[in-house]
């Protein structure tokens, strides 16, 4: 089965075919064609994800590099002893993330085949998915940072692209489709900044960029590995008892060496650090990467404004697989996170206070997809804060099972928006004198009552909200809960005190979720209509309702790959933490979940109070009658609502103190400062205005009257001095002559300058 | 050298007298042929100082000098009064100073 | 007399072809496809150097030395040849001028043939700036390139042309004129001309520079090529000449004549004076960083695309001057790369304003919105030239800037902070370049004079492909370009770092 | 210097360039009395004759072919045919036959076409050449007249039109006022050296520098006044408020012509005055020449000077005439590197490069003014030049060399004279006067410059009159500026052996 393994290169390179014979080849296959061909290429990856995945276990996780076919390394500096080739790595951290992205992928292309269907750009869209595919498996399955980045920057690139999808759509309020992908590049380019610094200062620590090089095999830490056997003993070449810099070893290894050896420096050109201060600097470096792409504090705000795109787009990119990114990067990087400690509670603040402010501000919307924007970025937010209590596995897991539901959720909310849209058309096609009240088929204040009209997205719906709300026995529930654990567990035992800020956040941000998303249910499918749309929508094609209903299934049955030790029966019938086991051999700092039953119990109560509360408010009775949110005008709650509502204001913020500055300065410096400064008034007033007062000095001064003048002058001395006294007009010729004479004098004076000066003794 | 002798020194005072003499002829005069007269005296200074120092260097050379000065000083006044001749047929002046049609 | 090397055959073929274009052709159809034949005869040729070129040695090859001029005091020498420095901007020259010309088939209907002649002499004297050994023949081609470029801006170029030419040639040559007083000074002290003989005196210690005089030589070269790079803050030239130029001038511009100043950099300012060199380079990078950010930031403020992608040229080789003063490998051979990049990616943009220039004749981005629905080739590619332009990893920009920062990051001269600075440039270019592509090709196509323009024609597409073909060989395979330039670059820094060792030692 | 010398110790066929061109010349003005009016074209055509015969003969030595004559002295010295000396005579020769080239139609134009014009030329240059060649102070003196007297009579060839008229007497009077200077100048030399010989004044001005004797005083004065008296010819300033009056009033022709000559000569003369004869001149024992820093300040003058208020005019003749009057500033730069006895040589070279370089692009500059000038002297503004790209394409592609070349853009052979002479300078530790060099360059750049737009890039009537003659100067010209800055060691591989110094 090993050579299996060969097959990696396959995963990027199918969905690369795929999008190639689209966009050359789109407009001639049709709609039908071009869907065959981009579900097609992302589902023979997915094939080839799980064989990689059967070689993994077959192989006893044996991990492998495998080199790019046809190019052959990408930087190589000889001289400056830099080698980045394109060389993909196959072990479970990779596998695990082909199989989300492929397997999550698939379905959403496939839906998107219904959901896409009529659009002129059809081909287009389908191009843009599997090159996202494309980089994204790039950046999942490379063995460097670099090659990660080139996925990293890729998969903005498509997410971009498919922002701004219908770039042309006419957006309201003078922010169009594009200008929220702008926002989305613009904002994970400032991520990108840090993460290509702590890229730099990696090269320059290790001497290579590489995680792990062929044959070579992740030191398993003591620490972790007390009590069980290593799984592998380092394979350590012999000659690398010097450590240099330049070694024979990936990064996280020598990492782990120096950090045993201690007391290790690292020099740079001009500073020496210790290597523990590097791996803190770099760890926040990467940190920053991360809250770009995985939108948390203070870059989430793309996120929301990426729901402009297509709803395929916002599950695949936007809720299942690219945010991920960041959390995929530190758990890559859970060598360097585990060593930074300091690193490790900002990312645990970061990523708890982002769960529960993202939390906080989804209560407050209307479109049903900005809710789950912010509840992903809420739920991203867990991932990272479990990144930062060192709960890797637990981080892993709640990606996992994240990927499924919160997918489908927003593939339903967009069959929610297919059929309002649908019901819309109906409707004013029906009552052709019903005029236009402003409707927007993603505000939930328009809809109420689906349940009835889209019975499938309806049900479907509900799995992945109780999934999101933690309730057992569905997937959310078992991931949330070891993340809440763990985080506790780092305080406790561990004595973080990150652990105990997170625990605390990241339980209330679990109320607000089960709140929120229970909220809109009862929005959305519970109750009457509130718009004839609602009443008129219909329930979606089977090419949507069906990767709907796999999604479900997942939703309910994905938590079951790692059902935490300890917890009666289920452990026993499917093993325990079998995920993390998987994981384990390709993230050292991977560690199993125990189970709470008092946590647990807490928690699942903690969220059907939730649920009960937002029941309470958003009932039927009340929904019926009011427009309103009910909490906005509740007297006690209504500033709190407004605040959510407007997002805490952080847009504005930043457009005030940033951009806006930014682009002030820019005009400034472009008009004024670069132009009518330097451009003009330096130029014309500073060089060129003197250089013609001079010229013409020396024309009409010095040349003419000077001359002129001061040999009129002379001449009319000269001339009193020999006694004529008539006026004398003066003429060209002599002043020529006067000016032969006065040179004559000046070449005197300066060839005997020197003589002159000795008889003064100077 | 005798004392009845002239010293050098003095020859060269003189011509240089005389040459600063022609020298604000040139500049003061405003008929042409005075002008150019003034510019026959700073010649003829020149062939002072070229004769007295021949005599005090006692060598030929100065002496063959003036001869070719004086030579060229003849060509000079033919080409000149021609040049004053034209310039009067046109102009009916041979005052210098208006000659100026030129400007910068 | 030697066989003629290939370099010579490459440099003289411009001019070969220009002289039988004048011989032989009449009509303005003959002009422009001869010319268009024998740039890209030149890069055929061209090529056959990458596939000569010998990448196990760093010194020059295909070395052509004759004496040209001799006196008791000093020689003079047609000295030409490639090393790893030079061989891909003689490669870039040769690829960008094909495309140039062809650019210009439709947008030049006046005055034709002397447009072509001037087209194969620019190409001549940059091909011949890349390739001279002599300080002496260097000077000469520096000097000549001005004057075919004179003439496109001025006679073809826009509105304000006669402004921008003039401003372009006193502001290069008075750079250059300092520059010549170097280069005599020091071909009077070496008693010749070029370099390598006097980098060999200099080596043997028979020429030795004080330590005054070599940072005095430093600054005349270094101001001719700041001049030209344009380093911050001498780049006013650079918005007129670029925008007033002709599309093909402006790719010529901005895709090879600004490297010439950065080359000069890296050929004769690090091993001439390594002492100046390792003492200026905070203060170059100091410039150097100040262009990248303020090239970037003034880009993002102006309302033409011409003028933008201008003012991004300032940012893009402030990257390359730094990672030139990094004074290591990595800095160097990236920059060198960057030049190559910024000459394909930059190159390309001008190509893309040219078209749109050619359809609606303005340059505004407010005049366009939404072409990409009128035109989705042409605003494909755009999109990739954009990206590389702005260093998207996988594409050519990526790799140079990430190899310069690589180098500035290790730099032993130059501190962290340049790095970090420079690195803010990277998302500023994403500012402005996504700002530009959203304006112009973005949002909704509601200008009624846009919604019937035609897509590319095969002239303009087939200008374009070539650097989207490069665009991606470059960002995925730099390994290849590094390798050429390798064994140069390393014996350039030992020789400058060996410098610095000589002089720590006393 | 005593005895009468032997017709043998005279040594004539080292002269043979000027000896011939001399004795044609007398043959030609006898010649001439038997040509009518209406069949000056031969006249014309045997001046060229002559002048070609000689080019010849003097491109010969000069060319390494063939060396007339025994050593390099003739005459018992007054005469010294060495490489210097050929290098003035091939310019000079070079500036007669375009001069009379551009001459023969202009002439038919205004009406003038007479035979002495032809041998006034002839005359002219054989003063220039004699120039080059003097070996004696005397010689000096007599070439100049030689040189000067020609061309007061050209310059009012045009008579009685009054601008060339006054033009002629303007520099007949300041010329002679002038040449009185020189005439003093060689007074005093001769007063403190007792010879006029430059290898008799090199000898004793080693003594006189040994003994630290008080004739130093008298020397400098008399170089001070010598450099006043050429000054004046090549048009130094303060001395060259002359010429854009005579260039503007005296006909286009003559001036095309005597643009150069005077200057060649003038700075033949300077070379060999200063760089003969007095470049061990100095008062401390150094190697540097008192007169040097006078020279080179004189120079940078000249150049500041000439450069920048030729921008503001706005007549052709006349802004070629402050650029002609800058070009004399470069060369002094060269002459003033001759102060340095090392460079001396090369600053010599240097000179004979540049004035080379500057006779082919001054007269087919002027070449191109005479083909837009009307017949009655109008149409010599800047603006005639617009457009002429369009209408007389190759016409303005000359004038774009000539152009490029008075700014010194490499490739032209402006560039090889100012790499040349800034060379000599830098070489003589001149480097203020160097870069007063560059920095003026620059600003003429401007003004060349503009000439070149108004040709190119503006509209116009481009009216031009190109008949044959002139058609060929001007491609002469043209080609001469080309090759000469593409190949420069044709030129410079000659002068390789120019050798100034008498001393040790």
């Amino acid at each position: 089965m090993d050579n299996f393994f060969d097959l990696v290169p396959l995963v990027v390179l199918i969905p690369l075919a795929g999008m190639l014979v689209n966009l050359f080849t789109g407009r001639q296959l049709g709609e039908r064609g071009v869907g065959i061909v981009a579900v097609g290429a992302s589902g023979m990856s997915f094939v080839i994800a799980v064989l990689l995945w059967i070689a993994q276990v077959n192989t006893g996780y044996k991990a492998a590099v495998i080199d790019m076919p046809i190019l052959a390394d990408w930087i190589v500096i000889p001289s400056a002893n830099v080698t980045i080739p394109w060389a993909f790595r196959v072990d479970s951290l990779s596998v695990t993330m082909m199989l989300v992205v492929t397997g999550v992928g698939t379905l959403i292309h496939l839906y998107a085949v219904g959901y896409m269907h009529g659009d002129e750009r059809f081909p287009r869209f389908f191009v843009y998915m599997n090159m996202f595919l494309v980089f994204m498996l790039i950046l999942v399955t490379g063995n460097n940072f670099l090659m990660m980045f080139v996925g990293w920057e890729g998969v903005g690139l498509c997410s971009y692209l498919l922002i701004g999808f219908w770039f042309d759509k006419p957006g309201g309020a003078g922010w169009r489709n594009s200008d929220a992908a702008r926002k989305a590049f613009i904002v994970n380019r400032v991520g990108d900044f840090g993460l290509i610094l702590g890229v730099l200062i990696t090269f320059w620590t290790f001497g290579t960029l590489d995680y792990y090089r062929e044959g070579e095999v992740p030191i398993v830490p003591h620490a972790a590995a007390e009590e069980e056997v290593p799984l592998f003993a380092p394979a350590l070449p012999a000659e690398d008892a010097g450590h240099a810099v330049a070694g024979p070893l990936g990064v996280f290894n020598q990492a782990e060496l120096w950090l045993e050896e201690g007391g290790h420096k690292v020099d740079f050109g001009m500073v020496s650090l210790s290597f523990e201060t590097t791996l803190t600097l770099i760890t926040l470096l990467f940190l920053l990467g991360a809250t770009g792409k995985s939108a948390q504090i203070p870059l989430f705000v793309w996120l929301p404004d990426a729901m402009a795109g297509p709803t395929p787009v916002s599950a695949l990119i936007h809720a299942a697989t690219m945010v991920t990114a960041g959390v995929y990067m530190m758990v890559r990087a859970n060598v360097f996170y585990h060593a930074a400690e300091f690193s490790s509670f900002v990312v645990a603040v970061i990523g708890a206070t982002t769960a529960l402010v993202a939390g906080f501000i989804a209560v407050g919307q209307w479109d049903i997809k900005r809710v789950l924007a912010y509840s992903t970025v809420s739920q991203l937010g867990f991932m990272v804060a479990a990144v930062g209590v060192g709960a890797y596995a637990a981080a892993m897991f709640h990606l996992v099972t994240h990927a499924c539901f919160k997918a489908l959720l927003f593939l339903a909310s967009g069959s929610v928006i297919h059929g309002m849209e649908h019901g819309h058309h109906h409707a004013t096609h029906d009552h052709s004198g019903h005029h236009d009240d402003g409707f927007d088929p993603q505000d939930m204040r328009f809809m109420g009552g689906l349940k009835e009209r889209m019975p499938v997205t309806y049900w479907t719906y509900l799995f992945g909200t109780l999934a999101l709300a933690g309730i057992i026995p569905f997937a959310g529930f078992w991931s949330k809960d070891e993340i809440l654990l763990d985080s506790l567990k780092a305080g406790v035992d561990k004595g973080l005190l990150s652990g105990y800020i997170g625990f605390v956040l990241l339980l209330t941000a679990a109320a607000f979720t089960a709140f929120y998303m229970w909220r809109q249910v009862s929005l959305v499918f519970l109750g009457k209509p509130r718009h004839a749309a609602a009443a008129h929508a219909e329930e979606s094609s089977r090419v949507m309702t069906w990767p709907l209903i796999v999604l479900a299934a997942l939703s309910l049955l994905i938590g079951f790959i790692n059902v935490p030790s300890g917890f009666p029966i289920l452990g026993w019938l499917l093993g325990e933490h079998q995920f993390t086991s998987f994981l384990e051999h390709s993230v050292p700092y991977a560690h199993a979940g125990t189970f709470s039953f008092l946590l647990a119990t807490f928690a699942v109560l903690l969220a059907l109070g939730a649920i009960y509360l937002a029941r309470s408010v958003y009932n039927d009775r009340v929904l019926a009658v009011l427009r309103e949110d009910p909490l906005a005008v509740n007297t006690r709650m209504q500033r709190a609502f407004a605040l959510a509502n407007a997002k805490l204001y952080w847009d504005e913020f930043y457009f005030k103190y940033l951009i806006y500055p930014y682009r002030n300065a820019a005009y400034w410096l472009a008009e004024q400062l670069d132009w009518r400064f330097w451009h003009d008034y330096a130029h014309e007033r500073l060089l060129r205005d003197p250089f013609n007062a001079a010229t013409r000095a020396l024309t009409w001064r010095v040349d003419k009257q000077i001359i002129d003048r001061s040999f009129d002058g002379l001449g009319h001395a000269a001339r009193r001095a020999a006694s004529r006294l008539r006026r004398i007009q003066t003429g060209y010729v002599h002043i020529y002559a006067m000016s032969v004479l006065f040179g004559a004098l000046l070449v005197m004076v300066l060839i005997l300058l020197p003589l002159i000066r000795d008889w003064l003794g100077l | 050298m005798g004392s009845s002798e002239v010293a050098t020194e003095l020859y060269v005072l003189l011509s240089a007298v005389l040459f600063i003499m022609g020298a604000m002829g040139v500049l003061l005069r405003r008929n042409a042929i005075l002008v150019f007269m003034s510019v026959e005296l700073m010649l003829n200074a020149a062939n002072l100082a070229l004769v007295a120092f021949a005599r005090q260097w006692a060598s030929g050379a100065g002496h063959l000098m003036v001869f070719f000065v004086m030579t060229v000083a003849a060509a000079e006044v033919a080409v000149g009064l021609a040049l004053i001749v034209a310039i009067f047929r046109t102009k009916k002046s041979i005052d210098i100073d208006n000659l100026h049609m030129f400007k910068g | 007399m030697e066989d003629i090397s290939l370099v010579t055959v490459v440099l003289m073929l411009p001019l070969v072809g220009l002289v039988l274009m004048m011989l032989f052709s009449r009509t303005e159809q003959a002009y422009k496809w001869g010319a268009l034949v024998t740039s890209l005869v030149t890069f055929g040729v061209s090529l056959l150097l990458v596939r000569n070129f010998d990448t196990s040695v760093s010194g020059l090859q295909m070395v052509q030395n004759v004496d040209w001029i001799t006196a008791d005091s000093f020689t003079i020498r047609y000295y030409v040849g490639v090393d790893g420095i030079s061989i891909w901007l003689v490669l870039l020259t040769t690829f960008i001028m094909p495309l140039a010309i062809l650019a210009s088939f439709n947008p030049i209907k006046d005055r034709v043939r002397l447009y072509y002649m001037f087209m194969l002499l620019m190409e001549w004297a940059m091909l011949g700036v890349f390739v001279a050994q002599d300080l002496f023949l260097f000077y000469i081609f520096w000097e000549v390139t001005l004057v075919p470029m004179y003439f496109l801006i001025g006679i073809w170029g826009a509105e304000e042309r006669i402004y921008a030419a003039v401003k372009f040639f006193l502001y290069t040559m008075a750079g250059s004129l300092l520059m010549l007083l170097a280069i005599l000074w020091l071909g009077n002290e070496a008693g010749t001309f070029s370099v390598p003989d006097i980098l060999a005196k200099l080596d043997s210690g028979e020429l030795t520079l004080s330590t005054a005089t070599g940072r005095w030589l430093f600054l005349a070269f270094g101001i001719a090529f700041a001049i030209k790079v344009p380093m911050w803050p001498l780049h006013s030239w650079l918005p007129d000449a670029h925008v007033q130029a002709p599309t093909a001038g402006s790719v010529i511009l901005a895709g090879v004549l600004l490297k010439m100043g950065t080359y000069g950099f890296v050929r004769f300012n690090l091993p001439l004076f390594p002492e100046a060199s390792e003492t200026f380079a905070p203060y170059v990078a100091v410039l150097a960083v100040i262009g990248i950010i303020y090239g970037a930031w003034v880009s993002y403020g102006q309302k033409d695309v011409k003028k933008l992608v201008a003012y991004s040229s300032i940012s893009h080789l402030g990257f390359v001057m730094l990672g030139i003063f990094a004074l290591n490998p990595a800095g160097i051979q990236g920059s060198i790369l960057q030049m190559v990049n910024h000459g394909i990616s930059t190159g390309g943009l001008f190509l893309l304003v040219g078209v749109l220039y050619e359809r609606r004749h303005t340059k505004l981005m407010s005049a366009f919105g939404g072409i990409w629905r009128a035109m989705p080739l042409y605003s494909g590619i755009a999109l990739v030239i954009v990206l590389s332009s702005m260093g998207l990893p996988g594409l050519n920009g990526f790799v140079g800037e990430f190899t310069i920062l690589l180098g500035s990051a290790g730099s032993s001269v130059l501190s962290w902070w340049f790095t970090f600075f420079a690195a803010i440039g990277i998302i500023l270019a994403a500012v402005y370049m996504l700002y530009m592509f959203n304006t112009v090709f973005m949002g909704a196509l509601d200008k009624e004079e846009n919604k019937r323009l035609p897509d590319l024609n095969w002239q303009e597409l087939w200008s374009l492909v070539p650097i989207l073909v490069m665009v991606f060989v470059i960002g995925l395979q730099a390994g290849y370009f590094f390798e050429f330039m390798d064994g140069s670059v390393k014996e350039l820094v030992n020789y400058v770092n060996g410098y610095a060792l000589s002089t720590a030692g006393h | 210097m005593s005895g009468v010398p032997s017709l043998s110790d005279l040594n004539i066929a080292a002269t043979l360039p000027a000896s011939f061109l001399a004795l044609y010349a007398c043959l030609l003005m006898i010649v001439d009395l038997f040509i009518p009016r209406t069949r000056k074209h031969v006249t014309a055509g045997l001046t060229i004759l002559g002048l070609a015969i000689s080019l010849v003969l003097a491109l010969l030595p000069l060319g390494g072919v063939a060396r007339f004559g025994d050593g390099e002295r003739a005459f018992g010295g007054m005469y010294i045919a060495d490489q210097f000396s050929d290098g003035v005579n091939v310019i000079a020769l070079i500036t007669a036959l375009l001069g009379v080239m551009v001459a023969y139609n202009y002439l038919d134009r205004i009406q003038r076409q007479r035979g002495e014009y032809y041998y006034l030329l002839l005359f002219t240059t054989l003063g220039v050449m004699v120039m080059g060649a003097a070996g004696d102070l005397v010689v000096v003196f007599v070439a100049l007249e030689l040189l000067s007297i020609p061309l007061y009579i050209l310059s009012g060839f045009r008579w009685p039109q009054e601008a060339s008229e006054e033009s002629a007497l303007k520099y007949f009077i300041l010329g002679a006022f002038a040449s009185s200077f020189l005439v003093y100048g060689i007074a005093l030399v001769y007063g403190a050296t007792g010879v006029t010989d430059f290898e008799g004044v090199w000898r004793a001005v080693e003594d006189i520098i040994a003994e630290d004797a008080s004739g130093k005083y008298l020397l400098l004065v008399g170089a001070g006044m010598l450099l006043v008296g050429l000054g004046f010819k090549v048009a130094a300033v303060p001395f060259h408020m002359w010429t854009p009056d005579v260039y503007q009033g005296a006909p286009t022709s003559v001036v095309a012509y005597m643009s150069v000559a005077a200057k060649v000569g003038g700075f033949a003369a300077l070379v060999r005055v200063l760089g003969c004869g007095m470049a061990n001149f100095s008062l401390d024992g150094g190697l540097v020449a008192a007169w040097q820093d006078t020279v080179w300040l004189i120079a940078a003058l000249t150049m500041i000077l000439g450069n920048m208020v030729a921008i503001v005019q706005s007549d052709l003749k006349r802004l070629l005439a402050y650029s002609s009057i800058a070009h004399a500033g470069y060369i002094l730069i060269g002459v003033a590197a001759a102060g340095s006895v090392p460079v001396a040589n090369e600053a010599a070279r240097a000179v004979i490069m540049y004035l080379t370089a500057y006779a082919f692009t001054n007269v087919g500059a002027f070449s191109v003014v005479i083909a837009v000038e009307r017949d009655d002297a109008s149409n010599t503004g800047l603006e005639s030049m617009r457009g002429l790209a369009a209408k007389q394409p190759l016409l303005a592609a000359s004038m774009a060399v000539f152009m490029l070349s008075l700014t010194g853009i490499p490739l032209t052979a402006g560039f090889v004279g100012k790499w040349f002479v800034f060379k000599a300078a830098i070489a003589a530790d001149l480097i203020p006067v160097a870069v007063v060099g560059v920095v003026t360059s620059l600003v003429s750049a401007y003004y060349y410059l503009r000439i070149v737009w108004y040709m190119y890039f503006e509209q116009g009537e481009g009216e031009a009159h190109v008949p044959v003659p002139l058609a060929w100067a001007i491609s002469i010209a043209t080609v001469g500026t080309l090759v000469l800055g593409i190949f420069p060691y044709l030129l410079s591989d000659m002068t390789n052996e120019i050798t100034l110094a008498f001393g040790p």
